[in-house]
């Protein structure tokens, strides 16, 4: 049975106001799904749901999170529903930690949007990769997990510091530190945001080369540009509710009014691309 | 008619100050010889990559930099012969937008005192109270009128540098980068509210790395790299007729069909290298674009002459002189 | 790896070289004839000028003195003890000095951390808290400290619990009492534990959001090791900047508990006028402050590879 | 601002008056004279109608000290804040606009003067050119001074970094303009407050300390609040106000100090 992340009514508060309404969000082994959406419309949050990364309080309410990875299943949410409905969530997000460490790093790995700062400024890259390998058993050097994250010389790289690697070497640390411990999901952040756009295309094509490897990615993006060329399935957000998903491929002819907005907006500044 | 821009020839030097700023002084073309015009009543792009000097070249345009070679008319007015007066008067008729707006407002004043600054200088007869209100509406900002930069977002810092650009009126509009970091739907409004000022005798210069977006809003478009333009052509042309290699790399970067070889490893820009900038990376290269630079040759494809120029011996050999 | 240290070494020279020149320019710059300030000024006139090279232009003066400072020659002593070198005199004091300065600066720091660690970003109660106590100059809190012990233990022996403590009416006796509380009150008095309360808790708060923080969270990796790392260089910051303050406040606990260490030394000799004694161990004090710095800045560099490029 | 800063600044603005007018008021006029008033058979009372805080060991009215007390300080602090700040902003304005050899000039005078320990330095002065307050503070405000210039030339220099003045010139604002209003007055008037404010707070510091230890300073039968509380000590009188008095009155008010220069603080992260 394929590795499958599947997570259902997800909610989201800060404070009272209510930032994801039920949104669902399945993902297979060696699929590329985009979640697509305005700034604001909840996207991060839910992807951060996944890993139950801390967030606005009180946070994540609700969600049936299920990780099923080698006939192995995770359902790290347990207890949630109860500890909210008793109104102490405390009691949940206090155990969070332990509940979430078999998958943060493990299963699911992250890249973020600002790659170059999401790595210690202070260590160089070969330090922080021997972090992520000593957290786990695997018995990879680090220069073959960087290789295996799309870079041709590692050994160049190893030496580094963050502030020294280009924009594009900077995302390629990321998705080898995300991997280092053979994680079969990945989350992409707005991976291209900020990079010129012969790099952006390296690093999707990079993502394309990983989902073809058997991991599910899950790239998070508002460019809806790169979508048909890169994913195979595009869920769109609007205001915390998922709007519609479909075959990429069919982005451009759905029919609800929030997508129609979103690819107009792109098409009069993207002009002809989509 | 007169250009509402003329750059000839412009040469800008960065002296890299090397080790220890005393041995080794290399100074660096960031501007290696570009000739660029704004006509009335046109909109043109400028594209290329980070650190083609794009950001340079508008600076030492208006003035606000100084550079070692070339000619610059603004306005009418050759740009050497104008005393720093004189200078500051024709700013209000050519205004710019920064690459990053947040960092170009006084973190100290409201947006209500930018404006009422702004309304007090550009326009001093009429109410200044008036203006503001009139112009925040425009923009959508009169809710935020209050507000000091920090608590602004990023499209509502841009919408201030716009209001602040339009109560200016100018001929000219510099915007630098004005979409960088916003998401599709910002990105369509901001480059509308921009456009606000089109009309016969008024022109707008477009910088930017996005494309599409120049593609949207402007009729020509010249392509940087390196610090000289290798490209001219008018917007209508893009995709259809054959381009510089780099452009084609560009163009099918941000998704255009465009058939061209892939470029090479990213090899860094050859600046002050004899023969063509675009050695490094390029697919096409030919014996003699190591020895001399080429110069931007029109060629009879795009509608009407002289419209599209390239500077390569590949797309535009050129006929020895 | 070489060249930022030397850098650094520079830095030191024409820091302490310029501080020299300032602590000459308050000689040169006296209204009235610094000799005739010195009780004993007349009959040893011929040897003042000499030494201090008061007939010649100040570049000359300081010239002079600087050269013979680095061969560890500050001239000698006139009335604090007339005839010994002034080096003899002042090297000893400052050992003492040190065995007080350092432990009240490493006291401040901890108490700093400690109290970042545990409020960043939470209560401003203990912010405020620190602020309030901290605020007192140092005297005061020598003051009340001592009053308030004096006062318990009256009370004590009226009581009849003990005899009459040693430590009582504490200035004149000797005891380690007296040191533990020289070295408290410097490490909190003077707005000492306040700043570095308040920085490091700054820091700390801007560490919690920083993005690779985050990232590692997300990563499952160890918070606490990426944290501390990157505290380290300004903590650096911190500690060279309170430096000079610390040296300051010697002089004053010193000479308010009685302890024997350069500070007291310093206020005898401005005291008996003993200008090459004072200035002796101004120049001192400066040379520890600017120790101080090149330490700190060493650490910071060793840390943090953007700070070593940039110093290339 | 926060309410209790406005009682910072009341206490403040209290402490100065005082300050003030006992400086300019000739000895003559005022209804207390320092030496005369010495009875020592009424050494320790009590606080009474007459004596608001009671008398000290020698029977003198402590209310009348404290308050001639706050002319040893509030002259010389205010020297000291208008010396460093006119002396800073001219300095950090200069290097901040000019950049490169002035702004490196002010960073090497600011760590120099960094260097030598503000106490140890104003210690020196007055060994050397005589005891006076004014000295004290003539010295402190001159060795603050590029503190001060070094922070107005952070601020300016973060701004143009920024290319907030390349933006103001490129708008068709004047070089004084920007400047003047933008950099000085808009962005910069706050920093130097909370500068002039901490030296005021460090000059109130720097005498009574001086006053306090002996032999610098304001010496008897002149009052200081640290001279003051020097001479207590030794006496265990009735009247503990003889302490107390200016104990709290030097604390609270290096504490209002700090507490109006942290509401100075302005709300914006640039």
């Amino acid at each position: 049975m394929p590795d499958r992340l599947s997570l259902e009514g997800l909610r989201i508060l800060a404070g009272a106001k209510e930032l994801v309404r039920d949104v669902d969000l399945q993902l297979e082994a060696g699929e590329i799904l985009a979640l697509v959406g305005a700034s604001g419309s909840g996207k991060t949050l839910s992807a951060r749901a996944i890993l139950g990364l801390p967030g606005p309080r009180p946070g994540v309410v609700a969600a049936q999170l299920e990780l099923c990875v080698g006939g192995q299943v995770l359902r790290p949410y347990q207890g949630l529903t109860e500890a909210v409905a008793a109104g102490r969530p405390g009691r949940f997000w206090r155990r969070a930690a332990q509940a979430f460490r078999p998958i943060r790093g493990h299963l699911v790995g992250t890249m973020a949007q600002d790659a170059r700062g999401a790595l210690d400024p202070l260590w160089t890259v070969e330090r922080q990769v021997v972090e992520a390998l000593s957290l786990g058993d695997s018995s990879d050097t680090p220069a073959a997990v960087l290789g295996r994250a799309g870079f041709r010389q590692p050994q160049r790289v190893l030496g580094l510091y963050p502030h020294q690697l280009s924009g594009g070497m900077a995302q390629r640390a990321c998705i080898a530190l995300a991997l280092a411990r053979g994680s079969r999901f990945l989350i992409a952040d707005e991976p291209t945001t900020g990079l010129d756009p012969t790099v952006q295309e390296a690093i999707l094509v990079e993502l394309q080369r990983l989902a073809g490897e058997g991991i599910g990615v899950l790239l998070i993006t508002h460019d809806l540009r790169i979508v048909p060329r890169v994913a195979d399935r595009v869920q769109i957000m609007d205001r915390g509710r998922t709007v519609e998903t479909l075959p990429a491929t069919l982005l451009s002819s759905s029919s609800s009014p929030e997508v129609r907005s979103l690819i107009d907006a792109t098409a009069r500044v993207a002009g002809g691309a989509l | 008619m007169t250009p509402l821009l003329a750059i000839r020839g412009m040469v800008k030097r960065y002296r890299n100050p090397g080790f220890t700023g005393l041995v080794g002084r290399r100074s660096e073309a960031a501007v290696d010889g570009v000739d660029l015009e704004v006509q009335p009543g046109e909109s043109v792009g400028l594209i290329g990559e980070s650190g083609s000097g794009k950001t340079t070249l508008v600076r030492a345009a208006l003035g606000l930099l100084d550079f070692e070679q070339g000619e610059v008319e603004l306005l009418g007015h050759p740009l050497r012969g104008l005393s720093k007066g004189q200078l500051r008067g024709l700013r209000g008729r050519c205004q710019l937008m920064l690459q990053s707006p947040d960092a170009s407002l006084n973190p100290g004043l409201s947006v209500l005192e930018h404006l009422l600054e702004s309304a007090r200088l550009h326009r001093p007869q009429a109410d200044a109270g008036e203006v503001v209100a009139d112009f925040a509406e425009r923009v959508g900002i009169s809710h935020r009128l209050a507000g000091l930069p920090y608590e602004l977002s990023g499209g509502e810092k841009r919408r201030v540098g716009i209001a602040r650009l339009l109560i200016a009126d100018p001929h000219l509009t510099v915007a630098d980068e004005p979409t960088a970091g916003l998401d599709a739907a910002l990105k369509a409004e901001i480059t509308d509210l921009l456009l606000a000022t089109r009309s016969p005798e008024r022109g707008h210069l477009f910088i930017s790395h996005d494309i599409p977006l120049i593609a949207y809003a402007c009729q020509r478009v010249a392509v940087m790299y390196a610090g000289r333009v290798v490209e001219e052509l008018p917007v209508s042309a893009i995709g259809a007729v054959q381009h510089h290699p780099y452009t084609s790399a560009l163009l099918q970067a941000a998704g255009f069909a465009v058939d061209c070889p892939p470029a090479l490893a990213a090899a860094p820009a050859g600046r002050g290298l004899p023969g063509c900038c675009y050695l490094g990376p390029c697919p096409l290269a030919l014996p003699c674009c190591s020895q001399q630079a080429p110069e931007l040759r029109a060629l009879a494809d795009a509608d009407g002459p002289g419209q599209h120029r390239v500077a390569c011996h590949h797309v535009a050999p050129g006929v020895s002189p | 790896m070489l060249f930022p240290i030397l850098r650094l070494l520079a830095v030191f020279l024409l820091t302490l070289a310029g501080a020299v020149l300032v602590i000459q320019l308050l000689l040169w710059a006296s209204p009235g004839d610094p000799v005739d300030l010195v009780p004993n000024g007349d009959e040893i006139r011929a040897q003042l000028e000499q030494e201090w090279g008061l007939d010649r232009p100040l570049p000359q003066r300081y010239a002079q003195f600087l050269g013979r400072a680095v061969r560890g020659d500050l001239g000698t002593s006139l009335t604090y003890r007339p005839g010994a070198t002034v080096t003899e005199l002042i090297l000893p004091a400052a050992g003492r000095s040190l065995r007080l300065l350092i432990p009240s600066l490493l006291l401040a720091m901890g108490l700093g951390i400690g109290l970042g660690f545990a409020t960043a970003g939470r209560t401003s109660f203990v912010r405020r808290l620190a602020q309030v106590v901290s605020v007192a100059p140092v005297f005061l809190l020598a003051f009340l400290a001592v009053h308030l012990l004096n006062e318990l233990a009256f009370y004590g022996m009226e009581a009849g619990w003990f005899g009459r403590p040693d430590w009582f009416a504490l200035p004149d006796t000797d005891s380690a009492l007296k040191t533990a509380l020289a070295i408290a009150v410097l490490a909190v008095g003077s707005g000492a534990l306040a700043e570095v309360h308040a920085a490091v808790e700054d820091e700390m708060v801007m560490l919690r959001n920083a993005p690779f923080v985050d990232a590692a969270v997300a990563r499952g990796a160890p918070v606490w090791k990426h944290v501390l790392w990157n505290l380290l260089p300004p903590l650096a910051t911190i500690a060279y900047g309170r430096a000079a303050f610390f040296v300051g406040g010697l002089v004053i606990v010193e000479k308010v508990l009685h302890l024997n260490g350069a500070g007291s030394m310093l206020w005898q000799a401005c005291r008996l006028r003993d200008y090459p004694v004072a200035l002796g161990i101004t120049v001192l004090a400066a040379a520890a402050v600017c120790g101080a710095r090149l330490l700190g800045d060493l650490v910071r560099i060793a840390v943090d590879p953007r700070l070593r490029e940039a110093a290339q | 601002m926060k309410a209790t800063a406005w009682l910072g600044v009341g206490l403040l603005l209290l402490v100065g008056l005082a300050g003030v007018l006992t400086g300019l008021l000739p000895e003559a006029w005022l209804p207390y004279d320092v030496v005369a008033d010495v009875s020592p058979d009424q050494a320790g009372l009590a606080p009474t109608a007459g004596h608001w805080l009671g008398t000290d060991h020698l029977g003198r009215d402590v209310a009348w000290r404290l308050l001639l007390a706050t002319r040893a300080f509030v002259g010389p602090g205010l020297l000291a804040c208008l010396l460093a700040s006119v002396i800073g902003v001219g300095a950090g304005a200069i290097s901040g606009y000019l950049g490169g050899p002035a702004s490196a000039l002010v960073r090497y005078l600011s760590t120099v003067t960094a260097s030598i320990p503000r106490f140890v330095l104003v210690l020196l002065a007055i060994a050397i050119n005589g005891n006076s307050t004014w000295l004290i503070g003539a010295v402190a405000g001159l060795a603050y001074s590029p503190a001060v210039a070094e922070a107005v030339f952070g601020r300016i220099d973060s701004l143009k970094r920024a290319d907030f003045v390349l933006a103001a010139q490129a708008h068709g604002l004047s070089p004084a303009r920007i400047l003047l209003y933008h950099l000085l007055w808009v962005n910069c008037r706050r920093m130097v407050g909370r500068h002039a404010l901490n030296l005021f707070g460090y000059l109130l510091l720097l005498e009574t300390t001086l006053s306090y230890i002996g032999g610098f300073g304001v010496m008897e039968p002149q009052p200081s609040w640290g001279n003051m509380l020097a001479f207590e000590f030794g006496y265990r009188t009735a009247n503990i106000w003889g302490v107390w008095a200016p104990a709290v009155a030097i604390w609270l008010t290096i504490f209002c100090c700090g507490l109006v220069s942290e509401a100075l603080a302005e709300r914006r992260r640039a």
